[in-house]
Parts: C-alpha cells; structure tokens; sequence
C-alpha cells in the first residue's frame, strides 16, 4: 500500500477526537481537559512515562471509564455516554496492555468472538442449524482464517486453545480477534511490550499492513524506536495532561519530552 | 443397639408372649423392605420406628417358624428417594413386605410404583388422609389425622372444656392435616379459635409467634406438630409468661419430649395410640425388653413399628396356611387380619388400608405420661 | 406498644446470635475470599461439645461414656478452644491445598466438610436432640420490662456475651499485632507478605477466631432454645451469611449490624404479617435480595468486594497432585480425543445408553439410570449459566420447580379437581407442557436474573440462592395455588397416543429422548457465537464487552436458557414421579446440582452426566455395604470424604477435558464436525 | 540489626563509591535468576551482586523485566531457575516474610499502602517481623522526623494520603523493619516533581543512614546519578552495566528512547 503515510498537516477529518476530557478517580484528575485528535488513516501514537495516563485515557475512550467532562466524539457521532459494547460496535477495537485472551478459547473461537456483532441468527435458527446460520458461521471461520494469515499465524494454529501460544503469537491473536469486528480504529495498548527485537519488527509490520486495510491506529508505546519508525503523529502525555502533540521526530526532540522519560537533572 | 440385647431382650418377650404363638408356620424366609429417614434432621423417627421393628422380629425369629430379616434403605426425607427405593424394593423379588415410612410425602411418591408391581406397604408413622384408599397394597398402623385430630378437638373443647383456643401447626402436610381436623371438631364443639398460625418443621424460635399468641389471651394452645417444636414452644411459652393450657398430638408423644422440654412440658396433654402407663402384661413386657435392648425408654414410633412387626408375624402365618407365602397372599392376608394384639391396642385395618383404632389421651405428670385424669 | 417490645427483644436475643456467626463467615471471606458454608456445622459442633461438657455422662457411638460435667463458663470455653482447633485443621487439610484451584472448588469442599461433619456429629451423638443441661442461671426467674417484655437471664448473658465478644473482637482486629495483620492480609496479601506478615499463619487465625464464633454462636443458641442436634447449624448457618452478606461481607462492623438487622426483621416481619412465622425466612431472603439489588455491596461493604469474583470460575491454576497427573492423563487423552468428534461420541453415548436400557434386566437399575439422566439434564441447564456463562447460581431449582408446579396444577388440580376431566383424554397436553414449562421457567429466570446483572461472583450465588427459597418458601406457603406442603399426587405417567409411558422402562427412554434433545438443544447453542460470548464472559467480561458482546443481554439469555432446561426437565419430573412436593425442591437440591457439574467438569457437554451417575450410584450402591446398614449416616460422610479427595487431586472436575468446541459443526466446507479442519488445512501439529 | 539509633545504627566508615575496585563480600548476590509466568519467561539469567552501603539502581523501559526480578528477590514469585543469596545465607528457599526477618524490605510499585489502616498502623506493621514494642514507638518518632507530613497524619487512613504521601509513606513501612537492603520499585512512579525531588533525597538520606538500597528507577537520569552501580535491563536480561560514574547516559538513553542503532 501507500509508502508515504498520509501528511498529518492535511486537514483529514479526524476518526477520532477528545475535547477537554477529563478522569477523576475519587478526588485524584487522571487526565485533566486532554484534547487530541486521531486523522483518519493515521498511525497515530501516544505516549508518556509510566502513569502518565495513556492507559486511562484508552479507557476512556473505550467506554470503561467514565469521563468527568469532555466531548469524544468517533466517526462523526459522539460517544461519550455510550457503554463498551456499544461503543466497540460502532467500529472501536482495542487490545490490552496485558493480553486478554479467553482463557479456555481456541484460537479461532477467540477470533470469531471479535466478529460478533455480525452475527444475528435467532436461537431457533442456531438449533435448527438453517442454512442461513450456516452460511454466517462458514463466512465468519473464512474471514477468521484469512485474518489469521494476515497477522503472520497461519490457519494452523486455529485449533489451539490460545492461552497456549508463545507471548508473541498470543498478541497476534489478540490483533486478529480486533481486527475481526472490521473496526474503523483500532487502539494498541503497548502491544510491543515483552517480546524481542525481531518479534517487534514483525509487529510494526503487521501495524502497518493494519492501516493498509484502511483501520486506523491509535497506538500506546514505550519502544521510541517503534513509535518512531510507526507514528505518523504523537501526542504525548505528562501527569494526565498533553505535553506535545505532532511530528514525531520533532515531538521526541522535544527537550520536555526527554525530561518527561528520563527525568530532570535536578 | 448391640444384637446381644436385642436377643436376650426378645428371649423374654418371647416368653411372656408364648401363649399367643401358634407352632405350624412353614419355614418361610420373609424379607423386610424397610425405609425411612434413618439420617439426616428427622432420623429419629425412623430409628425409633426400626428398633420396635428390630424388637419383634428378634422375638418372631425366635419363636421358630418363619425367619425374618430386613433390608434396610435411608431415604434421609428427600422426596427423590421416593421412587428409587420403591423400585429398589419392588425389583429385589426377595423382598416381601415392605415396612416404615417417617413422611407421607415420600410414601405418596413411592405407592404408583408398588401398586404397580402389588408389593404390599405396612407404614407406621405416615398419617396424611391422602394415602386413605391410595392402593390396594397400602396399610399403616396408625390412625389418620384427620380422624386423631378431630377427636381431639373434641376432647378439648367438651371434655376439658377450653373456650378459647389457639391452633398452632408445622407447616406439612401431617401439621396441616390435624390442625384442620381439630379446628372443626373444636369449633362444632363449641370452642372459640382465637387464631391460628404455622411454622416451619424444624423451627427452632417461637417467640415472636408465642408473643402474638399472647396478644389473644387463649385458655388453650393446640400444637400440631411434633415434640422436638412442642417442647420448644411449651418452654418459650412458659418463659414468655403463657400460662394457657397445652395441648398437642401424638408427634409429640415421645418420651424425648421431657427430655427436651422438661419442666415446661409438665401438664400438657397429648393423644396417642401407645401408652406406656397402661399395665397390660404385653406392654410391660415390651417395656422392659426394649429398655434391656436399647437402654432407652421406647417412643410411640417404636411401639408402631413393634406392633406393625407382630402384625407381619400375624399375616405370614395366616397367608402360610394356604401354601407358600407370596406378596399377593400376604397382601390378603393383612386384609383378613382381625384383632392382632399389640402394645397400641388391636389392630385391624379398613379396606382403606386404615387401621380402626381408638386414642388415648395423656397428661405429662411428674416428667411421664399418665392417662389424662379427664377421659371422654 | 408491649406487643412491639417483645417481639424487639426477641429480635435482639436472635440478632446477638447471627451476629457473631456472621463474624465467622465475614472474617474468613475477608481474608481468603471463601464463603465457608462449614462454619453452620462448627456452630453445631460448638453446642454439641458444650453440651456434652456439661453432662456426668453422654451417650457417644451408643455407648454412654463419663463426661467431666463442667459448669456453663467452663464447658463453653473448652468447647470455643476445641472448635476453632477444629476450624485450623479443616483449614489446613480441606482448604488450603485449593488457594489457588479455580474458585468453586473450595466452596464445593465446604460444602463436603458440611456433610461430612454432619453425618459424623449424627454418627457419634445420634438423631435424637441431645437437652441442654439445667445450670443455675438458666433456672432464675424471666426479667419483666414494663409489665410485658419477658426476658430471661440467659437472654440477657446472651446478648451480654455477644456484646462483649464482637467489642473484644473489633479491639484485638484495631489493637493487636495479629489484628492489624489481619486486616493487611485482607486488603493486600502481597502487601502483608512483604512487611513481613506470615499471611498462612493469619489465614490460619482467621479460621481460628472465625471458628470459635461460629463455636460460641452456637453455645448460645443452644442455651437459649435448650438442644443440640446434628442438623441444627445448617439454617443458622445460612441465616448467619446472610446476615454478613446484608452487612457487607468483609466487614466486622457489618456482620454485627446485619445479624442484628436480620434477627429484627424476622421478629418484627414474623410478627406482624398474617402467619408471619411460615413465612420468616422467606422475609429475610426477600429483604437480602432487596437489599443487594440497591446497595450491591452491603450495609458497610467496600464495593470492590463485589469486583473480586471477577474471572472464570474454572481458571487458576489445575497444576494440583503432580504424581496423580499421569492417573488422570489417560482419561484426559481420551476425553480429549473424544471432544473433537463431539457429533460421534454423543451418538455413540446415546446408543450405549439405549443398550443399557435394552439390556439392564431390573426395573430398580432403570429407575436409577433414569435418575441419572433426569439429574444429569438438570445439571446440564446449571451448566449452561454456571459452566458456560460463569455465572455462580444456588437458585436454580426454582426454575425445576416452576416447571414440575405449571404441570400438575394444569393436569391434577385444574383439570381432574376442577373440571373432573378424565387425564387420559389430555395426554398431548404433556407433550405442549414441555416446552410450555420451559418458557415460563425462561420467563421467570429473566425476570430473577434482571437484578443480579450488577453482582459478581460470591455476592450472586447469595441473591440467587435468596430467590430459590423464596420460591420454595411460596411453593410450601400458598397453599391455595400448589397444595402447599401436602404437594399433588395423581399425576398421570406421560402417555403417547393411547401408549402409556408408566413402565420403569417407557419411562428410562422418555427420559433418555428427553436428554438427548436437551443436550441437542444447548450444545447447538454452545457451538454458535452465543456460546461463544457466554464462554467469552465467563473468561473476561470486560474483554467480552470490548468485542462488542453486550454482556448484560447474554448472561440474560443464559439464565433463559438454563431456566428453560429447569422448566422443561421439571414437567417431565412431575409426571415421572407422578408426586411432586416443596420437599423436591430444597437449596440441598441445587447445592447438589451444582456438586454434579463441578465434580463432573464445568462447561462440558458429558461432566454433568458424569456427576450425576457417581452421585446417584454411589448412593445406591453405598446402601448395601453392611456397615451403611448399621450406621445409615456414614454413607453421606463416606461421600462427603469422595467429594473433598476429588475436589483436592481432581479440582477442575473429572471430565474437564472433555473440551466442547465452539464453532458451528459442519459450518467449515469440509467433513461435519471439522470447522477447526478446515481452517487449518493440512498443517497438522 | 537492634540499636538504639534505630535506622542509622549501622555506619558505614566511608562512602563506597571512592573504593570501587575494593573487594567486598556483596550483601545481596543473585545469580542466574530466572521467572516464568506461566509458558512466559520473564526474566532469564539475571546475576547481580549489591555490596553494603550502596545505591544499585536497575533501569530499563518498561516490561524489561526489573519488578519482576525484585518480585523475585523477595520470594513473592517463585524462581524458575537460579539462587539467591543475602548477607551470605542461601534464601532462595526461604518464605517472604522470612526474608523481610532477615534484613530484606520491599518498597513495592505502586506504594500499597494499606489504604484503609491509619498512617500508624501501616508504620508499627512495617515492624511486624520485630517484637520490640517499645523500640517500635521509637523508629516511628525518628521516621516521623524522616518525613514530618507523616508525622501530622499519623491517625489519617493512608488512602486519603496523596500520592508522594503514600510514597513516603511506603518507604518509611519498609525501613521500620529496620532492613538492612532496601528495595524500591519505582519510587517516583506518577509523582509531581518537586516531589520526585524529595523521595530521590531521601533515598540518598537512607543510603547515609548506612541502609543499603536496590532501586528499581524509570528515571534514568536521575537513577546514574544517583546509584554506585547500575544495571540496565531489556527484554529480561541484564544487557549492560557499569558503575553510576562510568556508565554512559547516551546508551541508556539509547535503550530508552529508541535511537539506538
């Protein structure tokens, strides 16, 4: 598909965008009035020293927690007081910072989950077995089979139960499952974490071959390397809050970006 | 129960019963499907009931003849081991007669399956008037509520002469069953029920229903239920300050009721169909043998379950005159059984597999039952 | 005003006691999670061991045995020291060997310690209810407030008591070292662990403490209503938990104000409502349900509690018993191979039943096979909301009941008492009724499982198992509309166009029909995306929710299904049993249910088949050993001891790796049965 | 490890930052550690060695596997290869809150503190492993002289503290067991700066008071100028170390930020 990622300046109408959200726990503001916003198409990362926030603000925009204040608003339709679910129906799909398969699943269950919402045959249709309920679930193990091709699996593995996998291959499993619900945007929440270098370059492909199919990816990650070689545009968070939002060789020049990671010398 | 005293126990019982027993039954070998709750929260009904039963065949085995022996299956009062041991019983072509049975809801899950394969049922302690006529195959030795209970109500409202009644009840089919019929007969006697309420079997705290019954300010209070509650109520009801008249039933004619209820039994009065006080020479003798057996006085259950063993002797003889004893001829022959003595008085059952018997009324006195010092 | 004076002092005098059983369960369950259901038969143990204490002599076994006749204070604090020894060693032997075994395996093993204490305490101190002895306290005259309020001295002592041990109690949690370990155990055991605290030895002191107030709880009750009996702790027990559950589980302060609650609201609830006393306890499960739809968490509760049961009932770690690993790694090849050609072995399983059915001679192992089946259909609906769905469900026999009631009310006491039609001419009407019973047990379990979305784990077996007895409660009280305890006889046996159905044989293959189109019905349903999305939320709900799975619509046609399967088994049970009664329908059924799947292989289509055959048989067999026949109560411990062994070298159940696929058979364009095949295409591994 | 100074008690005659090539026999030796979870290897063939009186620092992005090494030193996870030894004790074996008796306090992630127990309490349970009562009351006064904002909330439930609170908080549980070692995860983890400032002093503070410290730092910068040694984790192993003065910021910048070729 495209080599050159789509120019971040053009004024692509956004996927996704957060104005002024906000995430109280308790008393405590985990974020506090964020705005950003994901171009349609994009690579887009986020990013920040650990409890900056990243994963709460995924959170939030999934539907897991409630924001406080603020507009989000996906696709055009705004999404704020919407239930996981719901919002993930509407073509949001995530995975999770520390994998989330189902435990006792195969592989090609787990991925056929991802594609439930295509599925509508009423329970009598399921025990009678009629034709049309055959045909969606012979179309969904098709598509679950070409989707694992598409992360690098393979069909063989279709029948192992997941939780089995390598770490590596359990997070390929996890992007097919995702990718399986045909999400207009797919968030990754550190999905580099934990594997090695080879593995990490196999992993920043299948991102890319990702947005090649036309989802775009909001993507939380700690390898700079990767976000530097992936990320069309960063935003960066610090305490809840945006630091710098742009271009990412310049976002991670950035002397306050490097203070953030690194620490201040005092 | 150790088989030594139950043997030695039976010697003597036999001896005393000697007399009665007739020396031409054929060596017949009858077993005994027996069932009950022998475990669980009401096992003691069942354990009374099968010591009486263990006490006469003892004494049957003994006395030559026929030989008797038992099979013996907890139903633990779950109603799902109605069928199943019924089946068990009816599938085992050994098992003759079968005997027992401490509720009505799992005889009356069980009487389809023995009128379908005829094995006649000689229960003890079930007395629901659902299981009158059920089957041709079923007997009990013991009066129906409906019957005990109305003649109660009777003897409390005309005998005693109580005015204002309070009818309490466990909420079953037994509590239900004999609070109806006393109610009715007290009623039509001229008694004034005051109200009425039910408990649960196994309830353990009656105040509040004790402190409502104290509100009415009755002269009376019929519990119909058994005397692990009666015994309960009668000293709740005495701490509570109730000092109204006790009245109960035969579930609560059980020596374990002063046990359990001591001083604040003392006064209430019961019916029954067994009394230990009544000297007959057969009820001393079963006195004495149950109490060398089992070091124990014996409940009215236990008397049922003797008497319904003396009663099987009765009709393997009479069925054994006429050659081999099968289920259907047994089952004749209870139907023929006139007049059997026993330590309950005779027996002789209807053709509604009811037995035709009379009550007792008793009084506690001095921590024992005593024939009620008013009689009808 | 004397009238409501009393029945608050009743109240209290009961509240006192829950109370400090509340304690036991609270104190436990805040340290590792467990609803200890054995702590109703330590209660019984504590007032047997008093008792005893107290007498010159006791009849033990059937021999009378000399006792030291100790005084009141003595007795009782021997006995509170013997029990909480005994809860450490229950603790060490049945408990702790399971921290980590996938949660249901430590209730099911209370639950066996609960039998087996039982069945032992009937074994050595026999059926009959043993007095309380006389002492001199007991003997004073009742204190009389304001003219009316009765209340005796042992009244008082109680409430003294239990004043005086929950004081200490929240004292020595605030004050002491252990007590402070306690409460950091309860709220991070990594945490404690890493201060120092030996959390093993708190748990063990947990057990201990928690123990001895279930011990002393029981003492009192004891005193106050003057007995011990083997069967006494078991309603307490339950009465007690709910109580800890209203205050919030966890929670000192809570179990203290939830037993008091409890014990008022009996009182007051029993004492004004017409035949309030019938209906008591259906007053406190009504009020726990109430209570637990608006405040999930309890009177004083932490919320995150309710978050604790999240995740799979079957996960953690099965890593148990090494060695007995290679025993059961022939059994699980074997199911495992069996699992992948799932259409074959059912029909193969359904042929050697019907063998079985040909071949067994004996109307008696007929009837037993038919047993079998009828509870191995029941427990294949539990498995549907428990297994598959992972939703902890006590309530279930509610649905069993509604189908068996909607049936014999039509036939027996519409049709024959109020129409007087002949019941050989409706024959079809059982037929209708099937799925009719079905459907309205569906109805039902919506409408109960309506408010249960917002509870997890622990906190919604305790709701459930509120609406099973509230049912059974109505079922025994509204005697207009089901004949009340007396229960309906003269159900017809099943008869199909002039055939009757009433032979143990007929019925063995109605009944085999009847599973086989159960079994049919869910494994169609298990095997498409609604199985999956239940499975997907018995694993992780929130990743569940994450796919677009709208969990709250699912674990609602989960409770459909399983009601649907309890109804339609029930209708068919009626007419089997051709008598049905509240009595078939107890908590013990379904805590028996839920043994069957668990013991059998949660969420697999054969465990709750395996489960009810070695329930049912052992049962049966078990009648027969000669020392059964003597002591009728070993064979509930004897079973009991099975339960707890399986439950600590096998926790995952036997059968567990008879995995059920997922995906559609016959949806992949290869053979039937292959859709992983056809995905995988020829790369086997 | 009871003195009358409490925490200070054990001097150390001078800093040992000036003696690097002296050979000491090291308090803390880990070699070839290894954790799985599950069929996941987290943490392959670690060896590190903490000699007395030092600040050793392991830094690394995150997932590299550092908690999960400490997890393991103090026995909360189970080794899947590997020993540990401290102040020449094989403890590999040994149960955690053994471990916390011999010497060894773990400042976990994320501070967990008790939150619903008072400030108190979360301290004098610090002291679990001791039966000094009396000396208890005592490090609690020089603690609260450590860090005064405890000292005013003693009575406060630590769950209402802020987050550097309940850092300090942290800290000052795991020295009431008077530890010979110290281990701190992320200690600065999501605090504000100038808070960040203050925990970094103190650490320096508790090294000075002869406390030995293995610190887990996602603040590079300031963890190599703060530690003796350093070493640096990727992907479960150690991949480079060197002493807190020779290491070179740019490689483990280069760890961090990516530009490493």
């Amino acid at each position: 598909m495209s080599a050159a990622p789509p120019n971040p300046a053009a004024p692509t109408p956004a996927i996704l965008a957060a104005e002024g959200l906000t995430v109280r726990f308790g008393g405590l503001e985990a974020i506090g009035g964020l705005d950003f916003a994901v171009a349609r198409g994009a690579i887009h990362g986020l990013i920040g020293p650990n409890g900056a926030g990243k994963t709460t603000v995924l959170n939030a925009l999934t539907g897991f927690v409630r924001p406080a204040a603020g507009r989000l608003s996906f696709d055009g339709a705004e999404i704020g007081g919407l239930g996981v679910a719901a919002i993930a129906r509407r073509g949001l799909a995530r995975t999770f910072q520390n994998i989330r398969l189902f435990g006792a699943m195969t592989v090609l269950e787990s991925v056929l989950v991802g594609g439930h919402r295509g599925f509508g045959a009423s329970p009598l249709a399921l025990v009678l077995h009629t034709a049309g309920a055959r045909a969606a679930e012979r179309a969904a193990i098709a598509r679950a089979g070409e989707l694992l091709d598409f992360v690098g699996l393979g069909r063989e593995v279709a029948g192992r139960v997941a939780t089995t996998l390598s770490y590596g291959h359990q997070r390929r499993v996890e992007i097919a499952r995702a990718l399986m619900s045909e999400p207009k945007l797919l968030l990754l929440d550190e999905p580099l974490a934990g594997m090695n270098a080879v593995e990490k370059a196999e992993i920043a492909d299948l991102v890319r071959a990702v947005r090649a199919r036309g989802v775009s990816v909001l993507l939380i990650e700690h390898d700079m390397q990767i976000v530097r070689a992936l990320c069309d545009r960063l935003t960066v968070l610090e305490y809840g809050k945006r630091l710098a939002d742009g271009d990412p060789e310049a976002v991670l020049a950035d002397p306050a970006v490097q203070a953030a990671y690194l620490g201040r010398a005092r | 129960m150790t088989m030594k005293g139950i043997a030695a126990a039976a010697f003597g019982l036999g001896l005393a019963l000697a007399p009665l027993a007739t020396s031409t039954a054929r060596a017949e070998e009858i077993t005994i499907g027996f069932t009950a709750a022998l475990s669980g929260d009401f096992a003691a009904f069942g354990l009374n009931m099968r010591k009486g039963l263990d006490l006469a065949l003892a004494e049957l085995n003994k006395k030559g003849g026929a030989t008797y022996t038992i099979d013996a299956v907890d139903d633990r009062g779950e109603a799902r081991e109605g069928v199943l041991i019924a089946q068990r019983f009816c599938s085992d072509q050994k098992v003759d007669v079968v005997m027992g049975y401490s509720f009505s809801s799992i005889a009356l899950a069980a009487v389809p399956v023995f009128n379908d394969c005829k094995l006649p049922v000689l229960a003890s302690a079930v007395t629901s008037p659902a299981l009158s006529g059920v089957s041709p195959y079923f007997r009990r030795n013991v009066l129906t509520d409906a019957v005990q209970g109305a003649m109660m109500g009777t003897y409390a409202a005309k005998t005693l002469g109580e005015s204002k009644i309070y009818v309490l009840n466990q909420q079953d089919d037994y509590g239900i069953g004999v609070a109806k019929a006393f109610t009715e007969a007290a009623e039509k006697a001229g008694a004034k029920i005051v109200g009425s309420e039910s408990y649960l079997l196994g309830s353990k705290d009656f105040r509040t229903l004790l402190t409502k019954v104290r509100a009415a300010q009755p002269d009376a209070i019929f519990i119909g239920g058994f005397y692990t509650e009666a015994a309960k109520i009668a000293e709740q009801a005495r701490g509570l300050g109730i000092k109204a008249q006790l009245l109960s039933t035969d579930g609560a004619l059980n020596v374990e009721l002063m046990k359990l209820g001591r001083g604040a039994v003392e006064g209430m009065i019961v019916y029954g169909m067994f009394d230990p006080s009544v000297a007959t020479p057969a009820t001393a003798s079963f006195l004495s043998a149950y109490k060398a057996a089992f070091s124990e006085a014996p409940s009215a259950w236990a008397a049922l379950g003797y008497d319904a063993g003396m009663t099987l002797g009765a009709a393997v003889e009479l069925a054994a005159k006429d050659g081999p004893v099968t289920r259907e001829s047994l089952n004749t022959a209870f139907g023929k059984l006139k007049d059997v003595p026993g330590v309950t008085g005779p027996t002789t059952f209807l053709p509604s597999g009811d037995r035709n018997g009379a009550l007792y009324f008793l009084a506690v006195k001095d921590g024992t039952f005593t024939l009620a010092p008013k009689q009808p | 005003m004397d009238y409501f004076g009393q029945l608050l002092a009743n109240g209290l005098v009961l509240g006192a006691v829950y109370a400090l059983a509340a304690v036991a369960f609270t104190l436990v369950y805040g340290v590792v999670r467990l609803v200890n259901f054995a702590f109703g038969e330590l209660f019984m143990v504590g007032a047997f061991l008093t008792t005893s204490l107290m007498l010159p002599e006791v009849r033990l076994v059937g021999h009378v045995v000399p006792m030291p006749g100790f005084s009141f204070p003595v007795a009782a604090l021997v006995a509170v020291l013997l029990t909480a020894a005994l809860g450490v060693a229950v603790d060490r032997i049945a408990y702790r060997p399971l921290r980590r075994a996938p949660r249901l395996a430590p209730l099911i093993t209370s639950i066996a310690v609960s039998v087996v204490l039982q069945s032992l305490a009937q074994t050595v101190w026999g059926a009959e209810e043993l007095r309380f002895p006389e002492f001199e306290l007991a003997t004073y005259p009742p204190v009389v407030l304001f003219d009316s309020i009765y209340l005796s001295v042992m009244d008082l002592v109680v409430m003294a008591s239990a004043l005086c041990a929950m004081t200490g109690l929240t004292l020595f949690v605030a004050r002491s070292s252990l007590g402070r370990a306690m409460r950091a155990s309860a709220e991070d055991q990594t945490a404690a662990l890493l201060v120092g605290v030996p959390v093993d030895r708190v748990v063990a002191a947990a057990f201990a403490i928690g123990s001895g107030f279930a011990a002393l709880a029981g003492v009192l009750y004891a005193q106050t209503y003057g007995f011990a009996h083997s069967s006494m702790g078991f309603l307490p027990g339950l009465k007690a938990l709910t109580a800890a559950v209203l205050g919030g589980i966890g929670s000192i302060p809570g179990a203290a104000l939830g037993g008091v609650v409890l014990g008022l609201v009996e009182a007051l609830g029993a004492g004004y409502l017409p035949n309030g006393t019938a209906w008591k306890d259906a007053i406190s499960f009504v009020l726990l349900v109430l209570l637990l739809y608006v405040r999930p968490q309890g009177l004083l509760g932490r919320p995150e509690l309710n978050a604790a049961g999240r995740g799979s009932l079957l996960g953690g770690a099965a890593e148990m018993g090494g060695w007995l690993r290679g025993v059961f790694a022939g059994l699980d090849r074997l199911l495992a191979g069996s699992s992948a050609r799932g259409g074959a072995v059912a029909l193969g399983a359904v042929a050697l039943a019907a063998a079985a059915g040909l071949l067994v001679p004996s109307d008696y192992w007929l009837r037993i096979l038919t047993t079998v089946l009828i509870y191995g259909m029941l427990a294949s609906g539990l498995n549907v909301i428990v297994g598959f769905a992972g939703l902890l469900d006590l309530g279930f026999v509610a649905f069993w009941a509604v189908g068996s009631y909607l049936t014999s009310i039509l036939f027996v006491l519409v049709l024959k008492d109020g129409f007087g039609v002949a019941l050989q001419e409706t024959w079809w009407l059982f037929y209708l009724n099937l799925p009719l019973g079905g459907l309205l047990a569906a109805a039902l379990a919506v409408l109960l499982g309506t408010p249960t979305l917002r509870l997890r784990g622990d906190y919604l077996a305790i709701m459930t198992l509120g609406f099973g007895e509230i049912v059974r409660i109505v079922a025994i009280n509204w005697v207009g509309l089901t004949n009340g305890p007396m229960g309906i006889r003269g159900i017809p046996a099943p008869v199909l166009f002039g055939v009757p159905l009433g032979t143990p044989r007929a019925q063995f293959f109605l009944a085999l029909t009847l599973a086989a189109a159960v079994v049919f019905i869910v494994a169609r349903l298990v095997r498409s995306y609604v199985g999956r999305a239940w499975v997907a939320i018995r694993e992780d709900e929130e990743a569940a929710e994450a796919m677009g799975v709208p969990t709250a619509r699912y674990k609602l046609y989960a409770y459909a299904m399983s009601g649907f399967v309890g109804g339609f088994v029930g209708v068919f049970y009626a007419h089997y049993q051709q008598y049905i009664s509240p009595l078939n329908f107890s908590l013990f059924e379904n805590i028996i249910l839920l043994m069957l799947i668990v013991l059998g292989g949660l969420g697999t289509f054969i465990g709750p088949f395996v489960g009810a055959v070695i329930w049912i048989v052992f049962l049966q067999v078990a009648i027969d050993i000669p020392f059964v026949q003597a002591y009728p109560e070993t064979r509930f411990a004897l079973l009991g001891v099975i339960l707890i062994a399986l439950m600590l070298f096998r926790p995952q159940g036997l059968a567990a790796s008879a995995r059920v696929p997922l995906v559609m058979a016959g949806a992949g364009p290869g053979k039937a049965g292959r859709a992983e095949g056809a995905v995988a295409g020829r790369a086997g591994t | 490890m009871s003195g009358p100074a409490g925490i200070g008690h054990i001097v150390h005659p001078t800093a040992p930052t000036s003696h690097p090539a002296l050979p000491v026999e090291p308090l803390l030796e880990v070699r070839g550690l290894s954790v799985s979870y599950g069929r996941i290897r987290a943490v392959e063939g670690v060896d590190l060695a903490v000699e007395p009186g030092r600040i050793v620092s392991l830094v690394g992005s995150n997932g590299a596997g550092k908690s999960t090494t400490l997890m393991a030193i103090s026995g909360i996870l189970p080794l899947a290869a590997g020993t540990v030894r401290f102040a020449g004790e094989d403890i590999t074996r040994l149960a955690p809150e053994a471990r916390v008796g011999r010497g060894i306090a773990h400042v976990p992630e994320r501070r967990r503190v008790f939150a619903g127990m008072s400030v108190r309490e979360n301290l004098v349970l610090g002291g679990y492993s001791r039966g000094d009562r009396a000396e208890i009351e005592r490090d609690i006064d020089t603690l609260t002289a450590l860090f005064p904002i405890l000292g005013k909330r003693l009575g406060q439930a630590a769950g209402t503290l802020s987050g550097g609170e309940q850092q300090m908080l942290a800290i000052a549980r795991g020295l009431m067991s008077r530890p010979s070692l110290l281990i701190m995860d992320e200690p600065t983890m999501g605090l504000a700066p100038q808070v960040i400032d203050l925990i970094l002093d103190t650490v320096l503070e508790i090294r000075a008071r002869g406390t030995t410290v293995l610190l887990v730092e996602q603040n590079a910068v300031e963890a190599m100028r703060l530690s003796d040694h350093v070493y640096v984790m990727r992907l479960g192993r150690i991949v480079h170390q060197d002493s807190g003065s020779n290491i070179d910021p740019d490689r483990v910048k280069a760890f961090y930020m990516g530009a490493e070729a």
